[in-house]
């Protein structure tokens, strides 16, 4: 199945793109990818790094085909 | 009343001042209005290892972050009386003395419009997708945290 | 700071937005700045045993006024660790829609600026002698109470 | 001794005059004026008015020569 993912801020730069199309295992978890992608692109301050799917940080399930994935650095507006 | 239209937040670079004043100068028909609460951010000239900032660049999670502004909008007009809220936040790079958040919130009775006004402050900053690069005016960068 | 000029707060009528959008300008300058707070207060069109309000005739005991601004001015410095702080009241009439309070402070950090702009606004409420003339549409009037 | 006698708001109208100056016998205090002036004028909400001597609201003194003495109703300031 293939996901959507997106990466902002610190870690856009750390993996030099902000957005890639990533062909998954059917069951492949949240979790699972995100460990993926940080070991991948080396990403630094891993437990600060909020995933949204589908724009929602609440999530603990498989991902589906079609999901949008984002990876979030911490947040800094205001 | 303006409750329901989706409002664009993101305005590319700084607030101007006179986006306030005309904010302000619109409000001005509606009497049923006792006090306005008003929230501006500006980018801070911080130094940082002796280092000096010189701009934040900020980007966005734009549509989640649209619907994160939508959903605070909604708690907001539930939570406290208001008669309208506005925010404008900016992408794009902001310099040093210039704004990157206007908050303006309105009601009958100055507690609420005051309440609701850091409400919106307070939640934006803490769950509204939004990455600042704070750049050092020797063209080096850091990435910015919310504290 | 500018903390020690005295400070004329009295305005004639309203207070225009303009007058807004000119102090934010001028705080584009202090790059220690990164959080400004402002508060508003507006006139209602309230509606009282079936009259509705259609002005408030401002009038203050000036000189007592003035020094009175000027301690609450003093306390705030103390208290808070703000950058500076600006207060505008009206005297005179100010139809409703238009502004009679304008309270704006500044810091580097935000709970400084919406602590130190919440002190000056129920200190202004409650300290300073001034007297507010609600002139209905009919041209009657009733003396103003703050709650 | 003389005093002037300051009247503002909704006490200034039932008085006619925003100020004038009063001729005291030497011991009065801000008490008798305040009673005095209320009965005159009859001036209503006697509870809610607030004397200022010289611009201070601390004051239960005796009165001297050239004191300015204020009398005023609630404040409605903002």
């Amino acid at each position: 199945m293939k996901v959507n993912v997106k990466y902002f801020g610190a870690i856009a730069e750390s993996a030099g793109k902000s957005e890639e199309v990533l062909d998954l295992e059917k069951g492949s978890s949240v979790k699972d990818l995100k460990n993926q992608q940080i070991k991948k692109y080396q990403i630094q301050d891993a437990d600060s790094i909020q995933i949204a799917v589908n724009q929602d940080l609440k999530n603990e399930v498989e991902l589906k085909d079609g999901d949008e994935v984002a990876f979030l650095p911490p947040f800094a507006g205001g | 009343m303006d409750k329901k239209k989706p409002k664009k937040v993101f305005v590319d670079g700084a607030i101007p001042p006179e986006k306030i004043a005309t904010s302000i100068a619109n409000h001005q028909s509606k009497t049923n209005i006792g006090a306005h609460s008003i929230f501006l951010g500006q980018i801070r000239a911080d130094e940082i290892d002796g280092k000096t900032v010189s701009a934040i660049e900020y980007s966005a999670y734009e549509e989640m972050a649209e619907s994160i502004f939508h959903e605070i909008r909604e708690a907001a007009f539930s939570k406290f009386d208001i008669t309208c809220a506005h925010i404008y936040h900016s992408l794009g790079e902001v310099k040093t003395g210039e704004l990157c958040l206007f908050v303006f919130t309105s009601s009958a009775h100055r507690k609420i419009a005051i309440e609701a006004c850091n409400y919106f402050v307070e939640e934006i900053k803490a769950n509204v997708p939004i990455f600042g690069k704070e750049i050092f005016e020797d063209e080096t960068h850091q990435w910015k945290v919310n504290k």
